[in-house]
């Protein structure tokens, strides 16, 4: 695991980064480029949206060494249920956002039985597998569009009233969430559950021998992330105000550990980061050529072989070399 | 030493396990009473460190059974049997590397009292946790280590912490599995002092190379060989019998 | 549900599944043996298939076309082995999982470049085009007996070559205790290339063959890739004979099922909702089946590793 | 033949070993002893390049082992018998011999049928697999299959840990006939006893140093040694 970074050995001005984050999402709509930009709105939007899904993916992944592949199938099923509840004229995210997080779940608790038992590289590879199903089932619902996905009416509403329905709404929604979230996540991370949780990552057979049945507190945990990432989906199908099932095609669940291991895996706030630098990047790449890949890909390799870390690794030892001269 | 009570803690009955066409236990039957040390020796290979993953159930015997205070285990994972008050120390030094050693013992501590399944409040900050922690790692002398990560402690110090881990779980029967094994001459007396101190509260089985610390310790032995049992008794009796010297002791100890 | 049909259908099984096999026994193989976790071997059936249209255009000649191909495939591989692979076999299996998305990332959007987003295709060889009368009143494709018929004489060959030659003893070898083949005298890291090379050569193969009967388009490899994971998880990973068995039981489990799904459940239902739901459960069968071998054995169906 | 001098190694930040030296002649039968984790088997897997060297030298016949990696050194000619037998457990018994053989000096002295012969029980079970092998057989099959590699210098790494005294006299046995043939030996192992009967160096190790060396008459003499390194 040499990717890991140990979390507690980190120092204490990290805690400012956090902070700065949200301070920067918080204020980003006020500043003028924002003001006359949807564009940059929606693309933040997009950014928060999958910020909670990457850090749902941090969460199980960083903390208790789970590499999940499968986990856009989260986002599909919270964008679905939104979708199907729209088609059929129903908008009120009193009843949708429960649902979405309870059919979210039940996956998790289904997929994470199975996958749970098995180890490593068994653990990716199943994990893809079961994210492929549901790819494939989304593209069999053709009274939901199939596989051109469909459009949304209307976005969520809450108690009759249309909440979201302003950009910048839903911008501040979407930041309520992922502060939720994260906020959640670090409370459960240094909460005995999460430390149990930590622990099974460390050396699961010690933890069994003291009384721990670890593949119950994973499978807690599974589902925990699985929660997140629905929660996710179920607002990128509000932004978007379209569902389709390449939100859950298994490239979505690479680019979500590629937004982890861009942020530093294991820190739950550079999870966000590497949301942003992912879909900064894609953006970026994107509008220089339509070729963006053909210099991704190749990006993504020299990390791995060149910056283990992520990029707040990177920054950090690159500090520190700056720092000792 | 220790009278024969008729409900021992623990209590194996004709265990065997073989792997392929490899026999590493074949046919153990001992006990261990309330309160005894009871040390299990013979050389590497001879299926000791087998012998304890079946006690503790991370190893699954091909046949027999395995008794814990009369109720028969054989069947259940090591967690549950953790739950009744199995406890054990590793050949190769097993804790949690990214914890402290305050926090390895603490989560031993927290597995005892309450539900782990709290999803906030820091852990770290539980006193609860942390003063049946600390007594643990002051009763093996690391008290003063409490808040260095696993991973920084030096070999000796991690098994003591091992041992604190054991501790904080209140056992009932506490498996050691060759606690000295890599320590230096000053440590492992260290060592001998602690359990010492320990012993007479639970029941203990020690696997052990170093006969210092099994001489000194123990109040029966049994000499493992081949997978079986060559022979049990009071100390003095398995130091004179002629079987073991030529067995085991004989060769090691010319 | 005609008796037909069925014959029909279970002969297309048996073809997606020796294609699938042909994929997998790759796989497997690199993974056995280095523990590395390779997303762009299906990259490589994808580049077969391209590298065969491509040089068909040049020669016109189906059997030379495929020649080339293949020996491009083995070439581009080994350069891919040697400047990426070789670096990440140390590594943790997230940091492969990422390196080798990035190449997948790289290779469909460069055969995009290169080829163009639309889908091409390969005729079937004069000699093989049409259809034969397996009995009165079953016609079938003979390409796709060809297929067949193909992969299993590979397969009988990696049979051969696995249980009775000495790289195949020390591919086993390898794949239980690597460190001890190295320490007895064996370069390991050449020993992989071989692997890998064949591995390669077997997808691109793959990829030839299924040309003439699929579109040839970008991304073609990546959901057969998947497919291949849940056959080498199945079979058990790093065990060929596992591969085999699970490849036919995927390739006939969904061929069959999306075939007869709706006819099976309007025994149950009333048709519009059989319409409905048939596929969606179609689309499921496969990984139901991997979950329920996966539940009773945790290492697959034949576990290479262990004891 | 082959010669180390103040080799050190580390595992990970902890530093294993300090100042290995010794050095094992043609025909010769050196042993490695000490206590348990006093650094043998670390040794070996540093000499075989299976855990890098971070300081010191090893050279054997003429050639410098240093960041070779371990085919490199096996094929200078050392055949490993590694501790745990480590036997290819879905190989067959035949299959364990051929795999890694080879002749890399001229022609083979050691073929399939001479290892038979050499181990009879290895040629009843020949077809058995791996792993359906007795621990005592286990070790003869790792004996004879770096014999297969026909090496210069023969490393046995715990040979005869955990096997039955009857079993570990054969093994005992068999290595005297290697010596006989003036095969190189390099010996792991705890039994004392055994070891000064075939062996002609010994080389003791406390805490990943060598803190004794001399001939099996010498160890005989001094009692002070065994008391303070070897004794349990």
């Amino acid at each position: 695991m040499s990717l890991a970074v140990t979390s507690t050995s980190r120092g204490r001005h990290y805690e400012a980064l956090p902070v700065a984050i949200f301070l920067v999402l918080a204020l980003a709509p006020l500043a003028a480029a924002f003001g006359a930009e949807t564009y940059l709105l929606g693309l933040f939007t997009r950014v928060m949206i999958y910020g909670i899904a990457a850090l749902a993916l941090d969460f199980i992944c960083g903390y208790g060494g789970l590499v999940s592949f499968g986990h856009a199938a989260f986002v599909g099923i919270g964008a679905y249920t939104a979708g199907i509840f729209s088609a059929h004229g129903i908008t009120d995210m009193a009843i949708t956002l429960p649902v979405a997080l309870l059919v979210s779940a039940l996956f998790a608790w289904l997929t994470g039985t199975v996958c749970l038992r098995t180890k490593s590289v068994y653990f990716i590879m199943i994990t893809l597998a079961f994210g492929q199903m549901i790819y494939f089932v989304a593209g069999s619902l053709s009274p939901y569009g199939g596989d051109d996905g469909m459009t949304l009416k209307l976005r969520s509403t809450l108690f009759g009233f249309p909440v979201l329905q302003n950009d910048r709404a839903l911008y501040y929604a979407v930041l309520v969430f992922l502060l939720a979230s994260y906020l959640l996540c670090r409370a459960i991370v240094a909460s005995r559950f999460g430390r149990v949780f930590r622990g099974a990552r460390d050396n699961p057979t010690r933890m069994a021998t003291i009384g721990y049945d670890v593949f119950r507190y994973q499978r807690v945990a599974y589902v925990i992330a699985g929660c997140l990432g629905g929660l996710s989906g179920f607002l990128l199908a509000n932004a978007t105000e379209f569902v389709s099932p390449s939100f859950m095609s298994w490239q979505r669940s690479g680019e979500l550990i590629i937004m982890v291991l861009f942020g530093g895996i294991g820190t739950l706030h550079g999870a966000i980061v590497g949301a942003a630098a992912f879909l900064l990047l894609e953006d970026m790449l994107g509008g220089i050529t339509e070729n963006w890949k053909l210099i991704f890909g190749p990006m993504l390799v020299l990390i791995v072989l060149f910056a283990r870390g992520g990029l707040l690794g990177l920054t950090q030892s690159l500090w520190e070399r700056l720092r000792r001269g | 030493m220790a009278e024969p009570v008729p409900n021992p803690v623990l209590r194996i009955e004709n265990l065997r396990k073989s792997f392929g066409g490899l026999v590493v236990t074949d046919g153990v039957s001992l006990d261990i009473n309330a309160g005894e040390l009871h040390a299990v020796i013979g050389p590497n290979g001879a299926g000791k460190t087998t012998l304890i993953n079946q006690i503790s159930g991370t190893l699954e015997p091909s046949s027999g059974a395995i008794y814990l205070n009369g109720d028969d285990i054989t069947a259940l994972p090591p967690n549950r049997r953790a739950e009744r008050g199995l406890a054990r120390s590793f050949q190769i030094t097993s804790v949690l590397p990214r914890f402290s050693a305050l926090e390895n013992v603490a989560l031993a501590v927290q597995a005892r009292s309450g539900s782990s399944y709290q999803f906030i409040g820091r852990a770290d900050r539980e006193s609860a946790l942390n003063d049946a922690a600390m007594q643990a790692l002051t009763e093996v002398s690391l008290d003063s280590r409490a808040d260095i990560l696993a991973a920084h402690l030096s070999h000796g110090e991690k098994r003591a912490l091992e041992l604190a881990i054991a501790l904080a779980m209140q056992p009932k029967l506490l498996l050691l599995d060759e606690p000295m094994a890599g320590t230096g001459p000053k440590e492992s007396e260290r060592l001998i002092v602690v359990l010492q101190r320990l012993k007479g509260r639970f029941a203990m089985m020690l696997v052990e190379h170093d006969m210092n610390a099994v001489f000194a310790l123990a109040d029966r032995i049994s000499v493992l060989t081949y997978g079986r049992i060559l022979a049990s008794g009071a100390p003095a009796a398995v130091r004179a019998d002629p079987a073991v010297m030529t067995a085991y002791l004989g060769e090691e100890l010319e | 549900m005609s008796l037909t049909l069925l014959i029909v259908q279970t002969l297309n099984g048996l073809q997606f599944g020796v294609l699938l096999f042909l994929i997998a026994a790759g796989l497997t193989l690199v993974f056995g043996v280095m523990d590395f976790i390779n997303l762009a071997h299906g990259v490589q059936y994808m580049l077969g298939a391209y590298l065969a249209v491509m040089f068909y255009a040049l020669t016109g000649n189906f059997l030379i076309a495929l020649v080339l191909a293949l020996a491009a495939a083995l070439l581009l591989g080994l350069l891919l082995e040697f400047t990426v692979f070789r670096h990440l076999y140390d590594r943790d299996h997230l940091e492969q999982v990422i390196a080798t998305f990035g190449i997948i990332l790289f290779l469909n959007q460069g055969v995009k470049v290169v080829w163009g987003a639309a889908p091409l295709s390969l005729p079937i060889p004069d000699m093989f085009a049409g259809t034969i009368v397996l009995s009165p009143g079953i016609l079938y494709p003979i390409w796709r007996l060809m297929i067949i018929g193909a992969g299993l004489a590979v397969a009988l060959i990696l049979y051969l070559l696995v249980s009775r030659t000495r790289v195949g003893m020390l591919v086993r070898a390898g794949a239980t205790h690597a460190r001890i083949v190295s320490a007895l005298g064996i370069d390991i890291r050449r020993l992989f290339m071989i692997v890998f090379g064949f591995g390669t050569m077997l997808a691109a193969f793959a990829g030839v063959m299924i040309a003439p009967i699929l579109s040839v388009e970008p991304g073609m490899g990546d959901s057969v890739l998947i497919l291949a994971f849940v056959v080498i998880v199945i079979g058990g990973i790093g065990s060929m004979r596992g591969a085999f068995i699970a490849a036919l039981l995927i390739g006939l489990v969904d061929t069959l099922g999306r075939s007869f799904s709706i006819d099976i459940l309007r025994l149950i239902m009333p048709p519009s909702p059989a319409r409905t739901v048939g596929p969606a459960i179609a689309s499921m069968l496969i990984y139901v089946l991997m979950a329920l071998v996966l539940y009773f054995r945790p290492a697959g169906l034949f576990p290479a590793k262990g004891r | 033949m082959l010669r180390v001098d103040n080799l050190a190694a580390s595992y990970g930040p902890a530093q294993v070993l300090f100042d290995i030296s010794f050095s094992v002649n043609d025909g010769e039968v050196v042993t490695l002893i000490g206590r348990n984790g006093m650094g043998k088997t670390t040794t070996i897997f540093t000499l075989m390049g299976l855990l890098p060297a971070t300081g010191g030298a090893a050279t054997f016949d003429g050639l410098s082992l240093a960041g070779l990696p371990p085919y490199s050194i096996a094929q200078a000619g050392i055949g490993l018998v590694p501790e745990g037998r480590q036997i290819f457990p879905t190989l067959s018994v035949e299959e364990n011999l051929i795999a890694t053989s080879a002749s890399r000096f001229g022609k083979a002295q050691w073929t399939l049928n001479r290892v038979y012969d050499f181990f009879p029980s290895l040629a009843a079970r020949k077809s058995n697999m791996g792993n359906e092998l007795s621990g005592g057989e286990q070790q003869m099959l790792a004996i004879g299959r770096a014999l297969m590699t026909n090496p210069k210098l023969l490393i046995l790494d715990e040979a005869t840990e955990g096997l039955a005294p009857m079993i570990r006299t054969e093994i005992w046995n068999c290595l005297t006939k290697l010596k006989q043939e003036g095969q190189a030996i390099l010996v792991v192992d705890k039994h004392l006893n055994s070891l000064m009967k075939i062996a002609d160096n010994h080389v003791v190790i406390e805490k990943g140093r060598v803190v004794w060396t001399g001939t099996s008459v010498a160890l005989a003499a001094d009692a002070t040694v065994k008391q303070r390194y070897l004794q349990v």
